[in-house]
């Protein structure tokens, strides 16, 4: 009795016959391949790096200067010259915008850093240490999170007052238990799994567990965590600065260039649609990447 | 003949939001250089909280383990991984979940090396990894793979690797084959023999599989709810068996042959907890011969003939 | 399952004292002297320190604490405001209704639709319809909701005339800010669901109903369902402060009068007492229904309440599992 | 002899994913007779628990796919039935005990609920009716039927698995397919519920297909016995034959892998090599690789036919068919 072929088989036979030689199989090429499989993901990482790029280069890209006024062309609509129109004090929205992705990437890339160092810290230590550590800081932190993060965020603004530092420490401290919660489930996840115990069988010191062990296997979830909270803090920053809590004019922030445009909402709705766009184009992009990020890292969530 | 390793009175609770958990309740055992004692028991018996705190995997509540006569559950931690760690090693369960998954074959077994002998140079710590790797059975060519591209056997061949490159004397093996298919069992077993007699190792063997430890050990000794209650020679156990809870194990075992129909002793109820136990024999709530003096006195474990030692208040007229 | 309300009651005192204590440390961060405000620029500064004694200022900052503290709870003294004077508790206590109503509108809103498609995508998984419930979810996650509360009043109000563009003095009114609170939260619901219900319904329990000869429907909503809206209920309590921190905005937006834009205008007023006081108000709330969720929690699963009943969790150390 | 009830010829079942196609079953036939119970033996990816749901019409969606073959249930092939119609069996005709009795009983209804649901399913009754009947079938596995308003995780492993049997059996089954129903179980709980399944079995005339890596449960329980390699159905016979005379080289080494109680060995023999994967079968015959008797023609020829010894006594092996190997 011969064995059954099926169409099935056959496809895959054809798909192993063309590639060239097996790819090596490590657990970083397990994921990257299940990356790339995503046409989702990679969409967010390729929006995410022009981005990057566009923050990098926004004074070659932009035609004008962001700050500079022009009264001769004040609200102008949409043109060839000012691709996004102008708004009230004759500036282009375009060349604020793109200045903006840098202000607004920098700035969410600072809250996220912060927010790793001060609430992910917090978690890992929690995770680690366990016991008695872990009970302190996580009580601590129930008591943070009975605040909503963005009143949060406000409330410490409101008392340290507008500006870019104050925004970051506001972002980090309002976020300090959702982060501290997340790490410290990581790194759980990790602490209890049975190749710890084997490494400290044989021997395996505190620091070598760490680096070597703890942090390689819980990295990926912590990425994860990364891109998510840039997205978050994206908009928390915008929804702060559109109400005026944070940053404050003529920094070409989005959330600032929506509030600028806020009086015109009827008479030149286009003055808000960009910037508006472009959050959402960003925040969609890290969401995108962390959710393909997800799939990649830890299949068995999706 | 010379005792390698000597438990005495060892004991391991746990605290939980219950009570008092008695993992391992005043246990005293013997292994003898270059043998195999057996621990059998149904899960939740302690054997491998046993294990754990023979390795100092966990510290022990009470007790004492003596290894060369040098007392290695109370010295404080940093000697004993100086001086000790690697002269008693363990092989795990799960060759699944014990292993690092971010590690390849290579670094794995490299590891412990790098980890207790720091005078070695980079070339001879992988000479020697390469050394293991062979001495177990694993082709050179499965260097760079990682642990999710190989079978259970091998992956338990790397964690015995791992056990063995330190040179220790004692390895405590935790059900090292229960997680295996029949036939890879069987090349397990036959190399954790080989290794034994080519190096004189002393072997713990933890498992629940009574045929298993049976071929492997010359000792036995079954747990039950934190305590040893049978121990004796391997042969003795499975033609002379004393305890109840000894016999109805072992009568519960299934054999492969359909003309042996065997009189089947069936327990009542399930394991009790081990949280609180009262003082009485542990066995009491399902041994069919209890009476008034098992619920009121815990037995002690008594040697009824040489080498062969019973935990029942009414083990002479078992025998 | 007396004891455990009780307990779990008890386990608010520690809470409230931290929350109280993070915004007194806000209060005495505060810049700008309380005792100036209050008697503006024109006092002397002897009237002033005369004031601060009168606050109790000079206090140390203990003392402070404890007084402040003793007077929320004897009193429900939450300072007054700098602007008009009014103790905050009587000027926000009328709004917080209003906040209530559309909290509760947003977080139902944003539930169902949730759960809905996180049902729907789960039994579609890895079709089109799953893709697109997950992009369509993921798409209003990515977007503030402010932008898309301008969207909606630049289409239902400025062009379209169906709602008022701002106020609440129809019911009408509420539609919108329920709405964009509400859309901004369904993605997290329906990521939850969806996971949670395909966690389920690989579990082999489904098998076994299957095996019973259950048809797919009674699977899904007799067997799956409940177990997967556990994760869900758990998320409820931080779903609810997310929809009061989106509704500060919001009320902004829509000029509402809840407790939202009482404080955000506080913030922009420099009226501190009315923005710490607000925040702690709106805290010990936040506290009180997460409480009141975790209690809940214990009557969809039975084994949470078997636990607490019994008087301890069941489960051994995570180590002890092994052996 | 009497009649068989199920019948399963020729019968191949894929897993198909984008990265790979496993072959779990491969071309494989067996007959079970009423009131028997058959004992089908293998290891890890022997294609045991794929067979029985492939018979239960329970193959995972979409991966799973019954490529060929039929599997007959009194007559009428169970392959050609409707979504609708095989929920008619199952429960009533058919019905399958799982290996894990922690997670096969869900956690939010009581097990009385689980017990009434099967028989509400397939039984005109009420459903006071069915509560009580569930009572009964929980007295009948060893519980105390007041016990039927407790939920699951109120109940040790053991008597979770005997509430999964009361709800296997409360339609009166025709045929109940048992995977690895001790394997989670303790040795001295294993026996309990051995013991209750085979009085039950008895009671019932209930037929059986016991699935167990542990061929001492094979011999104690069944009448007939199936050995499993990579899929393939390699030996097949009376537990006297597969027992006492074995003879498929892998049931053969198979047995002498086993640590024997009442036999003293050095070492084990060894059956060299890792267990065939399924999803890239080796040409041939799938045991050849690892086996000791193996021929010239074993890779060569196609995979071996079936060869009866004689009183249904069957063998897949090249070396039953001797004019193969002159070719």
């Amino acid at each position: 009795m011969a064995k059954i072929h099926t169409p099935a088989m056959e496809k895959i036979e054809k798909r192993n016959a063309k590639r060239k030689k097996p790819v090596k199989s490590t657990p970083t090429t397990e994921s990257w391949k299940r990356f790339k499989r995503n046409p989702t993901a990679l969409l967010g990482l390729f929006v995410v790096c022009i981005l990057i790029l566009v923050a990098i280069f926004a004074p070659l890209i932009a035609p004008f200067d962001y700050q500079k006024q022009d009264y001769a062309s004040m609200m102008q609509a949409p043109s060839m010259k000012h691709l996004f129109g102008t708004d009230q004090f004759g500036r282009d929205i375009f060349s604020r915008v793109i200045f903006g992705t840098r202000y607004s990437l920098v700035i969410a890339l600072f809250c996220t850093i912060a927010a790793f160092f001060s609430g992910g810290l917090l978690g890992i230590i929690a995770g680690y240490f366990g016991g008695i550590a872990d009970t302190i800081i996580m009580r601590i932190m129930d008591v943070f999170q009975s605040i909503p993060m963005i009143m949060m965020a406000m409330c410490i603004v409101a008392v340290l007052g507008n500006g870019i530092p104050q925004l970051v420490a506001a972002v980090m401290f309002a976020s300090m238990p959702t982060m501290a919660r997340s790490n410290r489930a990581a790194i759980l996840r990790v602490r209890g799994s049975d190749y710890i115990e084997s490494s400290e069988a044989i021997g395996v010191g505190q620091i070598r567990m760490i680096i070597k062990h703890m942090i390689p296997n819980a990295v990926g979830v912590m990425i994860i965590y990364f891109v998510g909270f840039l997205a978050v803090s994206i908009m928390m920053m915008s929804a702060m600065s559109y109400i005026g809590v944070g940053l404050s004019a003529p920094t070409p922030e989005w959330g600032l260039i929506l509030n600028d445009g806020k009086a015109y909402l009827t008479s030149a709705p286009y003055m808000m649609l960009f910037p508006a766009m472009m959050i959402m184009i960003t925040c969609f992009a890290f969401n995108l990447m962390g959710d393909g990020l997800r799939d990649a890292f830890d299949p068995r969530l999706k | 003949m010379e005792n390698l390793i000597e438990v005495k009175n060892l004991k391991k609770y746990f605290s939980t939001p219950r009570g008092e958990l008695h993992a391992v309740d005043n246990v005293s055992l013997n292994i003898e250089k270059g043998k195999t004692i057996g621990i059998v028991g149904e899960s939740g018996c302690g054997k491998s909280t046993l294990g754990k705190t023979l390795m100092r995997l966990h510290n022990a509540t009470s007790g004492q383990v003596l290894y060369n006569g040098v007392d290695i559950a109370n010295m404080p931690m940093k000697e004993f991984k100086k001086d000790y760690r690697s002269n008693i090693q363990m092989i795990f369960q799960d060759p699944y979940s014990s292993l690092d998954p971010r590690m390849n074959v290579l670094q794995l077994i490299e590891e412990p090396i790098k980890v207790n002998m720091k005078n070695l140079s980079k070339i001879e710590i992988k000479e020697k990894a390469q050394e293991m790797m062979e001495l177990v059975g694993l082709a050179k060519r499965l260097e760079n793979s990682y642990p999710h591209e190989l079978d259970g056997g091998r992956r338990q061949r790397i964690g015995i690797a791992r056990a063995l490159s330190l040179n220790p004397d004692f390895i405590v093996c935790d059900e090292p084959v229960s997680a295996l298919d029949v036939s890879i069992q069987a090349q397990i077993l036959n190399l954790l023999q080989n290794l034994q007699a080519e190096r004189g190792l002393t072997y713990m063997f933890i498992t629940h599989d009574m045929s298993v430890v049976k071929h492997i050990s010359d000792d036995i000794a079954v747990m039950y709810l934190g305590q040893v209650i049978e121990k004796c020679p391997a042969n003795e156990i499975f033609k002379h068996t004393i305890h109840p809870y000894s016999q109805a194990l072992l009568s519960a075992i299934p054999i492969p042959n359909v003309h042996v129909k065997k009189e089947r002793m069936i327990l009542r109820g399930e394991l009790t907890s081990p949280i609180n136990p009262k003082k009485c024999c542990r066995f009491v709530a399902r041994c069919p011969y209890a009476t008034e003096k098992c619920h009121n006195e815990e037995p002690e474990l008594r040697e009824l003939k040489t080498n062969h030692s019973v935990a029942c208040h009414y083990a002479e007229k078992f025998m | 399952m007396l004891k455990y309300i009780l307990k779990r009651i008890l386990y608010l005192i520690p809470i409230l004292i931290g929350v109280s204590a993070i915004i007194f440390a806000l209060k005495t961060v505060t810049p700008g002297d309380p005792a100036r405000q209050i008697l503006g620029n024109d006092a002397t500064e002897e009237q002033v320190q005369e004031k601060r004694d009168e606050l109790g200022l000079n206090d140390p900052v203990l003392v402070q604490y404890v007084n402040y503290v003793g007077g929320i709870v004897t009193r429900g003294d939450f300072g007054d405001s700098y602007r008009t004077g009014e103790p905050i508790l009587t000027e926000i206590l009328p709004r917080l209704l209003t906040s209530a109503k559309i909290t509760l509108g947003a977080v139902m809103i944003g539930a169902i639709i949730g759960v809905l498609l996180g049902i729907i995508s789960a039994l579609k998984k890895y079709t089109w319809i799953d893709s697109v419930v997950l992009v369509i979810s993921m798409f209003f996650q990515s977007v503030p909701e402010f932008v898309v509360a301008l969207v909606l009043i630049m289409i239902l109000a400025v062009k379209l005339h169906l709602l008022p563009a701002t106020g609440i003095t129809t019911w009408q009114g509420y539609i919108m800010p329920m709405l964009c609170i509400g859309l901004s939260a369904v993605a997290g619901y329906t990521r939850i669901t969806r996971s949670s219900m395909l966690e389920v319904l690989g579990e082999d329990y489904i098998r076994t109903a299957r095996a019973k000869g259950q048809s797919e429907k009674n699977i899904t909503y007799h067997h799956a369902l409940r177990n997967a809206m556990i994760p869900v209920a758990q998320s409820l309590g931080s779903n609810i402060g997310n929809a009061i921190g989106g509704g500060m905005v919001l009320e902004t937006v829509f000029g509402v009068p809840g407790v939202g834009k009482y404080i955000v205008d506080a913030i922009t007023q420099r009226n501190y007492p009315g923005v710490l006081g607000g925040a702690l108000i709106i805290a010990i709330i936040l506290t009180l229904i997460n409480m009141i969720v975790d209690i809940s929690f214990v009557l969809i699963d039975p084994r949470l309440k078997t636990t607490i009943i019994s008087g301890g969790a069941k489960k051994m150390p995570k180590k002890m599992k092994a052996a | 002899m009497s009649e068989n009830i199920l019948s399963v010829k020729n019968l191949v079942i894929h897993y198909e994913t984008d990265e790979e196609v496993v072959e779990a079953v491969n071309n494989i036939s067996f007959d079970l007779k009423k009131g028997e119970i058959l004992g089908l033996v293998g290891e890890t990816g022997a294609g045991k628990t794929t067979t029985a749901l492939g018979i239960m019409g329970l193959l995972p969606t979409r991966v799973g796919h019954v490529i060929q073959g039929s599997i007959e249930l009194d007559g009428e092939n169970l392959l050609e039935k409707s979504p609708r119609e095989m929920r008619k069996v199952r429960g009533k005709k058919i019905s399958m005990i799982f290996q894990d009795p922690m997670t096969a009983l869900n956690p939010v209804k009581t097990v009385g609920d689980q017990i009434a649901e099967v028989v509400l399913l397939h039984e005109r009754c009420s459903r006071a009716e069915a509560m009580i009947r569930a009572q009964k079938m929980l007295a009948m596995v060893g519980i105390v039927p007041e016990r039927y308003k407790d939920y699951p995780h109120q109940f040790s492993g053991g008597m979770k698995q005997r509430i999964v049997i009361a709800i296997a059996l409360a339609c009166e089954p025709e045929l109940l397919i048992a995977d690895e129903p001790t394997t989670a179980l303790d040795v001295t709980i294993q026996a309990q519920i051995l013991d209750m399944m085979r009085k039950l079995q008895k009671e019932h005339n209930t037929s059986m297909i016991l699935i167990t890596h542990d061929l001492g449960v094979v011999a104690e329980m069944c009448d007939h016995c199936a050995v499993m390699y990579a899929g393939e159905l390699v030996e097949y016979g009376t537990v006297e034959d597969i027992f006492d005379n074995p003879q498929h080289p892998y049931t053969v080494a198979l047995y002498k892998s086993i640590p024997s109680l009442d036999k003293d060995v050095d070492r084990l023999h060894v059956v060299p090599g890792m267990v065939t994967d399924p999803s890239n079968l080796p040409s041939g015959c799938s045991f050849s690789d690892r086996c000791d008797k193996k021929g010239d023609m074993c890779n060569k020829h196609e995979a071996p036919g079936i060869v009866d010894l004689g009183n249904g006594h069957l063998v897949k092996c090249l070396k039953y068919k001797p004019e193969v190997e002159e070719k």
